[in-house]
């Protein structure tokens, strides 16, 4: 499986991979270009991987997810290159018995995701300017790069 | 050794480039591209160091035959 | 808005509705028919609906979640007649500035739903039996045919 | 007044039918239809009531001319 894409993810393809006769429930998650950051009007979004690493990291994650709750699917894409506004940056697809299940891990690979794998945002404003945007600054609260403060992990 | 640097990194630095200098680890390489480029020190700080596809920690030896990947923090999603 | 569905809930044509250029994050959850309950195998469900009352009181749930999260959009389509294995009972479908409201407003919107919309499964058996099913028995634990055990409030 | 049932309650009740008793509250015909059927009393004790689109509670008032919908537990999803 290839977890990252250079083109428009296609949801309902990947959606129709995920059902299952064991799965009573399937929850996915797209992440979407808003049309705003900090304050500023967003053109688009322009995503870099470290393709080989990504793709390693974002597999160990779904088979992390896959040991920790009883999965019958678990399916996450990210975008690379250009995302315009309401486009879909990234998709994680779980599916259980349960929808607890499916709940809770589909928010774990979205938060590793995010926290871990090598992909970097680029905001691109209607001024004209870019910043390289919205990096994962746990490093400040843990003290250490490799220590992540994960959304699952609260209340 | 080669070294190949990502997104934010990019502005700082080549996207590849060669390092001659005898470097023994991973914190050295480190604090030699800070030094060169003094700019950079926070960023740089605040990344994680790969070698064949795996994190590697600031002692790991470095060899003149590495490519290393500096990989800012994340910000995917 | 029509929340029940006599026929097949085609979900690309929801989630195509659900993209809103203020929301960085889309969530979908899709209750899919299992292929056994109580250790057996299941050929089909039949779902039956109070229409009127449960149009209204899915209509009111989704209002509520508005008026507990900050949503662009808050979806909810319940099936009607028979279900095959696989195939989608209910879909819910939340978007948001932000994931965590998303996810929490989705977990929210299938509990009550699942609990309080006068909906009830008949699950039928291949060996030809069926079964009045699942249904919702918090009244044993909190003693009132109106109050719940949610799983949203739990954990 | 007439009722509507629904689900697993009509395996005890025809789908509608007319209350021609007089009974003043939604208590008064759960206790008349438990009466009438002793297997379905159970049931019925779990079962909220609607009129007109509304749940109400037990000591709602009825009429003649009410449309009594004896909703089961939920078992959507």
């Amino acid at each position: 499986m290839n977890h990252l894409s250079a083109h428009t993810i296609d949801i309902p393809a990947l959606l129709a991979m995920a059902h299952h006769p064991k799965a009573g429930a399937v929850v996915l998650f797209s992440g979407e270009t808003r049309d705003n950051s900090h304050g500023k009007e967003v053109s688009y979004l322009e995503y870099e991987a470290q393709e080989a690493l990504a793709e390693k990291m974002m597999a160990d994650i779904l088979q992390q997810a896959k040991e920790k709750w009883q999965l019958n699917v678990a399916i996450a894409v990210h975008r690379t290159g250009k995302v315009p506004v309401s486009e879909t940056a990234v998709v994680v697809i779980t599916a259980s018995a349960h929808r607890s299940e499916a709940y809770a891990a589909n928010r774990f690979i979205i938060d590793k995701i995010k926290h871990e794998a090598p992909i970097w945002k680029c905001e691109y404003f209607t001024d004209g300017s870019k910043e390289w945007g919205g990096n994962c600054n746990c490093r400040e609260i843990t003290g250490d790069v490799n220590k992540h403060v994960y959304e699952f992990e609260g209340k | 050794m080669k070294i190949y640097t990502y997104a934010i990194l990019k502005d700082y630095f080549d996207k590849e480039f060669i390092v001659d200098e005898q470097l023994v680890t991973v914190q050295d390489l480190n604090n030699f591209l800070s030094q060169h480029n003094p700019a950079a020190a926070t960023i740089l700080s605040a990344c994680r160091y790969a070698v064949k596809d795996n994190f590697v920690t600031d002692d790991f030896i470095l060899t003149t035959e590495d490519s290393i990947h500096i990989i800012p923090p994340s910000s995917g999603g």
